[in-house]
């Protein structure tokens, strides 16, 4: 398959489900080859169908991780997949980006669907301070002395009051 | 000199009284008991240590109850020994020093952990070494028939001494062996005597045709002996008996057993040892050799119990006497050397094994007495608490293994290195066993003495002072059999191994 | 009195000769894989240098270890990895303790090293080193089968051509080597004991492929782990002594021969011949079987390793056997 | 005398505390063929009980801190501590973040330093040469003061 | 296998591709060593060769300098500062991480890379602090 | 030594057969491994939260250090990344550069793991072979970069060092040492018993398997899963060249995806860059290699910048991402790497599951983890946990003993 074609048959069976739906191409090498990269935002509560969605399309959609982004208000949570892989320059990379209220982070786990996920949501759960249901209990990686610091928040949760700087053994000022 | 002279009754004597005085004391006073026991262990010993040392310096003793002169065997005008006759050979006092080793030893460690009321333990402790020394010393078929019930029936009850459900199970099935073996017995000594009309073993050897129901006895008497010293494939009363015993009187039913061993010796090589067609027993006897020792170590090897785990390897252990005398019997004379080094090497293991089973066999009393727990998984880490007995148990794994510098290493050292001869697979075998011998002590050791402690076991405490010392005495002789194994051999093993193998000498010692 | 002041002081000498040896064979074999591994590799002299400074350093004792027995092991294994020179022909000369000790002492001595080692281990408590004594005593096990089966076939065979001769002394071993007691079948059937005795070699010694005991990557060391210091020192002692005497062993079985025989010299350049030729034929078994071997080869599993010499390299033992056996039918 | 057998067979325990592994995998580099540390009788061991030197990398994470003082307390004495790479040195680009306790001399007591990042295997072998040095002059102290 | 076997047989017999820096085996007194070095009566063997532009420890041009901070501004592990009191740029070497950004970003060659890499010491500030003038 | 005493032993995190702190909780019956699980997080440095504080030219140097190893593609992942996100088009001459500068990269990493995989079964004299073949890489990096490991030479919008025509000759020579020395690897590793015991059907990952729990690179391909980054999703240079993901049925003829494919398929990878490097310097356009050289503009446009940018790229052990966003200011705004190490972790679970704990350490090399940037999770049941915890009581009893002899050294 084609990764144009591809993107066609994601945009018809994802249609009624996402939004902000944009395409970024780029170009490499000589031949200019292209690459694409796929940008949609799905709402919280379609998160998981569109997911199933997806096994449609591809066998196994390829979940790579998941990123996040404390935005102010919201959180955002990008999952990536690749699709169309194993066919020679015609990969595409998805992003489906759901965003959470900063009061009430809360969505739904994937594992279930993709067992492959868990190293990422417990990595969200633990970096964000959001909740994931359905994803199994236990403190990640970090070690219990952080707990209730979650560094990639921006705001008073975050990992700034903590962190230090090594060269001179002095706490980082509040930025 | 004439209590010496007499010594042979009252090795029977001493014994069968104390058994008695020691029952009836149970009625008067614990304070009396725990006099009689000791002086009444102490004559018994210094009998038969004795006796046997009489024996060895100035050759067979014959002793006749009831006659004017104890050396009389023949009643006048009679050409049959009518009376009850006692043989006292080398080999016979052989038995006598092992059993009274041991049996001290299981005297003292009793000691500790029989309380005081039970006065009927003791007393059947006696009657065992009644049979024991009995059996070692009867020149007659029907008395080696009486002593051989003696010793089960004093077996069985002290095997069902701590009453428990097992206990009862493990004397119930060891009772069944023994009233079969006896009745196997009994009718092979009925046999012989409906057709010789008689039952003195040196007689009846002068005159044995090796009929076709003689040979019937024979195989009766063999394979209900072999079957009483628990060897392969009778052995399936051995673990039970000996792991549900207490430990002093396991160690006391491993020399019933060499008493068993000595009977079947004995009535191959001083009653049939003339059969042309011996070689063939032989070959039985190597064979029930060689598979006990396989099949008794590889059981041995996945027990858990501690005492099972031993008891299999008693089974094994038996294996290489059989193997070593078994081959001497092959030969049947005095003039191969391979045969007669073969046959030492079996005859001195039967000392050794009873010596380090029955060192081993207290130890894991010890831990039982300590722990309350037989189960290896349970057990770990005991050598923090319990350094002596750690070292005790160390001598009898190292002998049972035959590493050297024990006893156990020097008679294993004379089968391998006569064995090959007759046949290179007989030597390599007993030598694998042996290596799985190691093994599974190493197993052993390692999981109840080594290891992290376990909370369970943070109150253990090394046993009373007369266990260690019953302890200690054995792995003395362990040790000083090892390092000097060439003195034991010449003064008691070789003598026993001769009076074996010349069957005349035994003849005529009834004159 | 004199005789055992005699014997006392000619122990002392053998054994200091083989402890100075050994250790100068194991820094030859470091300096050889390494050169085979294109480096320069250590001095020497280099394991005297770590022995001297394991002596210096501090000796941990885990404190949940069952102290008597962690620290005695180490002690018990060197001892008895010396005693074996006093009952082995050694550097060209016969047994000093030969009246006292045969084959299947020495056979059972081999036996004792690796066992401190393992309880030694297992006196340690921590979960490494027990894992690596198990491993030890499976590997114990399954060479000692080979093992016996070469030694009896010896014995065996010298039973068919010298039935006086006691077989199991190294006097009888060294009187009439192997080789010339057999023919075709029969030197193929002694070829086979030597190569299964070789093939016993590394696992004896815990060197690769089978240093499963103490393999690093896996077992951080194993049965070594909790040792140091003085400890360290005695077994890595231990492990050196052991290698040299195995190899002087399959000198004794199967290379018995002394040059100054051939040579005819006087007495005392005999001896210096004869401790030459020694050096020259265990470093030789010391090279083919242990240094080229651990240098190609990767380490085995327990399980594998047993398989292998329980199976493979005890058939071959026993086909060792059987052929010698075979000769004899052929000969008769 | 001791320290000097200690010089000429120092034996080398490795533990890295959230390094980029750049600076581990020129510690094994130093060992091989090219370099070939060995032919100073180091050896890399693989238990800190049997180690002379603890060679450290990386800028020591919280989860290492502990484990790090742990190793450091199992070594027999005398031991030497080397660190190798300026993110075990100071810090180096990792410097400042949350989940850092480095560097490696705030938690235990550091004798040589080896900078780079990472150093080539020779100037590893180079901070073997000053430990040589620390050794001897170590070794005429002990003489002037007896 | 019996290819490896060759190969390392062969290898034993072949010299050993080691550099034997600094000098072959552990010598009797490296204190020693240095000194007669330094007096150029013995000599020990060098390290292998560092190809041009190697990135070595950063050699500093006050002169040079036009003091404008942008080699602070890009260097990843704040290994330069800038020290008011002297007015010149300060480096740390057991800081830097060797990547020469900053001698790349400077608009007058003022910074330069070595090819010096044997840096180790016991006290890593000492002797390390640059500015060092141009000789 | 009771075979059924089930005990659990946890590997690492200092432990040698890691080089770094990894811990793996294994629990055994015997040597065989009832079940594994493994905690990470003893690296985590907070790599992406220091690259919010620092601009982008910074990062790169940053991002080389998420992984000592792999230090070309982190940054080069970081570089199209922020090109992405700043639409910026590098020159094809840069393109191809930063080609060769990852496939030197590949080999020197593949050579490295397979003397590591020799190390963890013991075979030093392997370990010896290949770090020394390895050091011709490293000469020709040095000779290239200026440094052995830590290359430096990206630059968002190209690289900061051009390959001159003078420098080809010593490629080549390289290339050509290469192709005889992989003849020997391939006889050596492929012909070798001992190594065949140890490593076929051990640690078997199956194709479904390796697809559930999204394994990549080399992983995922000796499972038979043909995905490789450089294949499917044009960047640099590599769409031009048409890479194919190597499996290990184009050697062997099948895939069993245990520990000896996943030898394989780097052993054939090793091969597949020399011949990726010759087609480069052979097709390498002339151009500039610098999108923008002054790196104060370069500094000052990227603060204009508001966007989102991802990239993927191959690394030695596979797919790479870095996603990142910046908002009008010179840092980032966020910033997440995701190593093929931190994919690739789950697959060792299955992995270990029943293989003998001799195998342990080959198995989990086999993944040639890198957990610098992998440093993520905790996978551990309940079990193993109260093991571990008992272990670790024992160790602290030991440290604490032990301070107390050395306070008693000190006094005297
Ligand atoms: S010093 Fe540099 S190369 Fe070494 S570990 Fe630290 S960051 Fe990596
Ligand atoms: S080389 Fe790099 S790390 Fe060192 S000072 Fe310059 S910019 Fe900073
Ligand atoms: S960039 Fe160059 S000129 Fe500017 S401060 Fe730094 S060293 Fe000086
Ligand atoms: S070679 Fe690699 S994997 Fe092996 S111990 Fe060393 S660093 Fe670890
Ligand atoms: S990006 Fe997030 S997780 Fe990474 S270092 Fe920064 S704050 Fe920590
Ligand atoms: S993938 Fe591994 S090797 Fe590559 S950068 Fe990450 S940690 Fe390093
Ligand atoms: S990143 Fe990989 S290669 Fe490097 S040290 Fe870690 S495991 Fe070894
Ligand atoms: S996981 Fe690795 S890359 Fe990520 S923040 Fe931690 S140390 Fe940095």
């Amino acid at each position: 398959m084609q990764a144009t074609e591809l993107i066609e048959k994601l945009k018809e069976t994802l249609a009624k489900d996402i939004s902000d739906f944009r395409i970024v191409t780029t170009e490499h090498g000589l031949k200019k080859n292209r690459a694409y990269r796929v940008w949609a935002e799905v709402s919280n509560k379609k998160l998981k169908d569109v997911v199933k969605k997806l096994f449609s399309l591809q066998e196994y959609p390829h979940f790579s991780v998941s990123s996040g982004v404390d935005t102010g208000q919201n959180i955002e949570i990008l999952l990536h997949f690749t699709l169309n892989y194993a066919a020679p320059k015609e990969q595409v990379l998805l992003t489906l980006r759901v965003k959470l209220p900063k009061k009430r982070p809360v969505m739904e786990t994937i594992t279930d669907l993709i067992p492959g996920a868990l190293i990422s949501e417990k990595e969200k759960r633990e970096f964000l301070g959001i909740e994931i249901k359905g994803l199994a209990p236990g403190r990640a990686f970090l070690d219990d002395s952080l707990a209730g610091v979650f560094p990639w928040r921006k705001d008073k949760k975050g990992a700034n009051k903590i962190a230090k700087n090594l060269h001179t053994g002095e706490r980082i000022e509040q930025k | 000199m004439s209590l010496l002279q007499h010594s042979v009754a009252l090795l029977i004597a001493f014994p069968l009284a104390f058994a008695f005085l020691t029952a009836i004391t149970e009625k008067l006073s614990a304070k009396v008991k725990n006099i009689v026991v000791p002086v009444g262990m102490l004559s018994v010993v210094c009998t038969a240590f004795l006796t046997s040392v009489d024996v060895f310096a100035n050759g067979t003793k014959v002793y006749t109850m009831g006659a004017e002169l104890p050396s009389i065997t023949m009643p006048a005008k009679l050409a049959i020994p009518i009376r009850i006759v006692f043989i006292v050979d080398a080999f016979s006092a052989f038995m006598l020093l092992l059993s009274s080793i041991v049996a001290t030893a299981a005297f003292l460690y009793s000691a500790s952990f029989i309380r005081e009321a039970q006065a009927k333990y003791y007393s059947l402790l006696f009657l065992m070494l009644a049979g024991m020394f009995g059996l070692a010393c009867t020149a007659d078929l029907f008395n080696l028939f009486v002593f051989l019930e003696v010793l089960s029936i004093s077996s069985a009850a002290l095997i069902a001494f701590f009453v428990d459900f097992k206990a009862s199970e493990a004397s119930y099935k060891y009772l069944i062996v023994s009233s079969l073996a006896s009745l196997m017995v009994l009718l092979a000594v009925g046999i012989l005597y409906a057709q010789y009309d008689m039952l003195n073993i040196a007689a009846l050897a002068k005159v044995l045709r090796f009929s076709f129901v003689d040979i019937i006895a024979l195989a009766l008497l063999v394979s209900a002996l072999a079957m009483k010293a628990g060897s392969v494939p009778m052995h399936f009363w051995v673990p039970d008996a000996y792991s549900r015993a207490p430990a002093a009187i396991t160690a006391t039913l491993v020399v019933a057993s060499q008493s068993c061993l000595y009977a079947l010796f004995r009535v191959s090589f001083s009653l049939f040892g003339a059969f042309p067609l011996i070689h063939i027993i032989a070959y039985a006897i190597i064979l029930l050799g060689i598979l006990s020792m396989f099949i008794g170590v590889t059981m041995a090897l996945p027990q858990k119990d501690i005492k099972r785990l031993m008891a299999y390897h008693a089974i094994s252990q038996t294996g290489y006497m059989l193997l070593g005398v078994g081959i001497g019997l092959l030969v049947g004379n005095t003039a191969n050397i391979y045969a007669l080094k073969a046959m030492e090497g079996g005859i001195f293991h039967i000392i050794n094994h009873a010596l380090y089973k029955g060192l081993l066999f207290l130890t894991a009393g010890a831990i039982i007495y300590s722990t309350g727990k037989r189960n290896l998984d349970e057990l770990s880490g005991l050598a923090r608490r319990m350094p002596a007995t750690t070292i005790f148990f160390i001598t009898g794994a190292a002998a049972i293994a035959g590493l050297p510098p024990t006893n156990g290493f020097a008679s294993k050292l004379l089968i391998y290195e006569s064995s090959y001869i007759f046949n290179p697979l007989f030597s390599i075998i007993a030598m694998i066993v042996s290596i799985l011998t190691l093994v599974s002590f190493v197993k052993v050791f390692c999981s109840a003495f080594l290891g992290p402690e376990l909370k369970a076991l943070s109150n253990v405490k090394e046993v009373p002072k007369p266990m260690l010392f019953a302890m200690g005495m054995l792995s003395f002789f362990i040790i000083i059999f090892g390092l000097f194994p060439d003195i034991v051999l010449n003064t008691i093993v070789e003598p026993a191994a001769m009076a074996l193998l010349n069957q005349k000498a035994y003849i005529g010692a009834l004159g | 009195m004199f005789n055992i002041l005699h014997v006392a002081a000619h122990s002392i000498f053998i054994i200091t000769l083989a402890l100075l040896l050994s250790l100068l064979f194991n820094g030859l074999e470091r300096k050889l894989i390494a050169r085979m591994q294109a480096r320069i590799g250590p001095p020497i002299i280099q394991p005297f240098l770590d022995i001297k400074k394991l002596f210096i350093k501090e000796n941990i004792v885990p404190a949940n270890s069952i102290k008597w027995l962690f620290n005695a092991m180490p002690l018990v294994a060197l001892a008895s990895a010396l005693l074996l020179f006093l009952y082995m022909p050694f550097a060209g000369m016969p047994p000093l303790l030969q009246a006292h000790g045969d084959l299947i002492l020495v056979l059972y001595l081999f036996i004792i090293p690796p066992l401190a080692l393992a309880i030694g281990a297992f006196a340690s408590a921590s979960p490494y080193a027990s894992i690596g004594a198990q491993r030890e005593i499976v590997l114990m096990m399954s060479y000692e089968f080979v093992l016996s089966v070469v030694v009896i076939a010896f014995a065996w065979l010298l039973s068919f051509s010298h039935a006086g001769a006691y077989a199991f002394s190294f006097d009888t071993l060294t009187a009439y080597p192997i080789w010339n007691l057999v023919d075709g079948i029969g030197k193929l059937g002694v070829a086979l004991l030597l190569v299964s005795a070789l093939a016993v070699f590394p696992a004896k010694v815990a060197k690769l492929p089978a240093d499963i005991s103490e393999a690093k990557t896996e077992i951080a060391e194993g049965v070594l782990v909790e040792y140091s210091g003085r400890n360290l020192a005695l077994l890595l002692m231990a492990q050196a002594v052991q290698a040299l005497a195995f190899a002087s062993l399959i000198v004794a079985l199967f290379f018995p021969w002394n040059i100054s025989a051939f040579l005819a010299l006087p007495s005392i350049f005999a001896l210096i011949a004869d401790f030459i030729f020694f050096l020259v034929k265990t470093f030789a078994i010391m090279f083919a079987s242990l240094i080229l071997v651990s240098a190609a080869t990767a380490r085995l599993k327990v399980d594998q390793a047993a398989r292998i010499y329980i199976y493979y390299v005890f058939l071959l033992a026993l086909f060792g056997l059987a052929f010698i056996g075979l000769d004899r039918l052929l000969v008769m | 005398m001791g320290l000097d057998a200690l010089k000429r067979s120092l034996w080398v325990f490795h533990i890295n505390t959230g390094s980029c592994n750049g600076c581990d995998i020129e510690i094994i580099a130093a060992l091989t063929p090219r370099y070939d540390a060995e032919r100073f009788g180091v050896k890399l061991v693989g238990s800190p009980r049997h180690a002379d030197v603890l060679l450290v990398t990386g800028p020591v994470t919280r989860k290492m801190k502990e484990r790090l003082i742990r190793a450091y307390e199992q070594m027999p004495e005398p031991k030497i501590v080397v660190v190798v790479g300026n993110c075990g040195s100071t810090g180096g680009v990792f410097y400042e973040s949350y989940n850092l306790e480095g560097p490696i001399d705030k938690i235990i007591p550091v004798d040589i330093y080896v900078p780079g990042c990472p150093p080539r295997p020779e100037a590893i072998i180079h901070g073997l040469a000053k430990a040589w040095e620390k050794l001897e002059g170590m070794k005429k102290c002990k003489q002037q003061n007896l | 296998m019996l290819s490896f076997v060759k190969q390392l047989v062969k290898q034993l017999f072949k010299k050993p591709s080691t550099n034997p820096f600094p000098c072959k085996h552990v010598p009797k007194s490296f204190t020693h060593l240095m000194e007669e070095v330094e007096k150029g009566k013995a000599k020990i063997n060098k390290p292998i060769k560092t190809p041009p532009r190697f990135r070595g420890r950063l050699i500093y041009h006050e002169d040079k300098c036009i003091r404008c901070k942008q080699c602070i501004r890009v260097c990843p592990a704040k290994a330069l500062e800038f020290d008011e009191k002297n007015n010149r740029i300060k480096h740390y070497v057991s800081r830097c991480t060797f990547c020469g950004q900053c001698v790349d970003i400077c608009p007058v060659k003022a910074l330069e890379q070595s090819d010096e890499f044997l840096l180790a010491d016991y006290n890593k500030d000492a002797g390390f602090l640059i500015p060092e003038k141009k000789q | 030594m009771n075979k059924s005493k089930k005990c659990s032993i946890s590997i690492g995190p200092i432990h040698p057969a890691l080089k770094e702190p990894i811990q793996i909780e294994v629990l055994v019956e015997g040597e065989r491994v009832k079940d594994a699980s493994f905690s990470l997080g003893h690296v985590h440095r907070g790599i992406e939260w220091m690259g919010l504080r620092r601009n982008p030219i910074q990062i790169i140097y940053l991002a080389e250090r998420v992984c000592g190893i792999c230090n070309i593609s982190h940054p080069l992942a970081f570089c199209i990344a922020v090109e992405n996100a700043a639409n910026i088009r590098v020159p094809e001459r840069a393109e191809y550069l930063r080609t060769i500068y990852a496939e030197l990269e590949r080999i020197h990493s593949h050579l490295l793991f397979l003397g590591v995989a020799a190390h963890e079964l013991g075979f030093d004299s392997i370990l010896h072979y290949i770090w020394l073949i390895r050091e011709k890489v490293l000469d020709v990096i040095e000779y290239l970069t200026g440094n052995r490991i830590t290359k430096a030479v990206l630059m968002i919008g190209g690289v900061r060092r051009d390959i001159s025509k003078k420098q080809i000759p010593k490629i080549k020579e390289m290339l050509a040492y290469y192709k005889k020395a992989y003849e020997k690897l391939c006889e050596i590793l492929l012909d070798d018993p001992t190594i065949k015991l140890r490593t076929r059907d051990i640690g078997v990952l199956s194709k479904e398997e390796a697809l559930k729990l999204c394994a990549v690179g080399p992983t995922a391909r000796a499972s038979g899963v043909k995905k490789d980054t450089r294949q499917d999703f044009p960047y640099a240079a590599y769409a031009d060249l048409d890479v194919e993901a190597i499996t290990p049925d184009v050697l062997l003829g099948e895939i069993r995806g245990d520990v000896f494919d996943r030898i394989i398929v780097r052993l054939l990878e090793i091969k597949q860059s020399l011949e990726l490097i010759e087609k480069c310097i052979k097709e390498l356009p002339e151009g500039p290699t610098l999108y923008e050289p002054v790196l104060q503009k370069l500094l000052v446009d990227l603060k204009k910048v508001d966007n989102e940018g991802i990239a993927l790229v191959e690394a030695p052990r596979g797919e790479l991402i870095h996603y990142l966003r910046m908002q009008n200011s010179e840092t980032l705004f966020a910033w997440k790497i995701r190593a093929p190490t931190y994919a690739n972790m789950h697959t060792i679970v299955p992995m270990l599951k029943d293989s003998e704990l001799a195998d342990v350490p080959i198995i989990v090399a086999s993944i040639d983890p890198c957990l610098s940037c992998a440093n993520r999770a905790v996978l551990a049941d309940k079990e193993a946990i109260i093991a571990q915890e008992k272990i670790h009581e024992l160790c602290v009893k030991k440290t604490l003993k032990i301070k107390e002899r050395l306070k008693r050294w000190e006094h005297v």
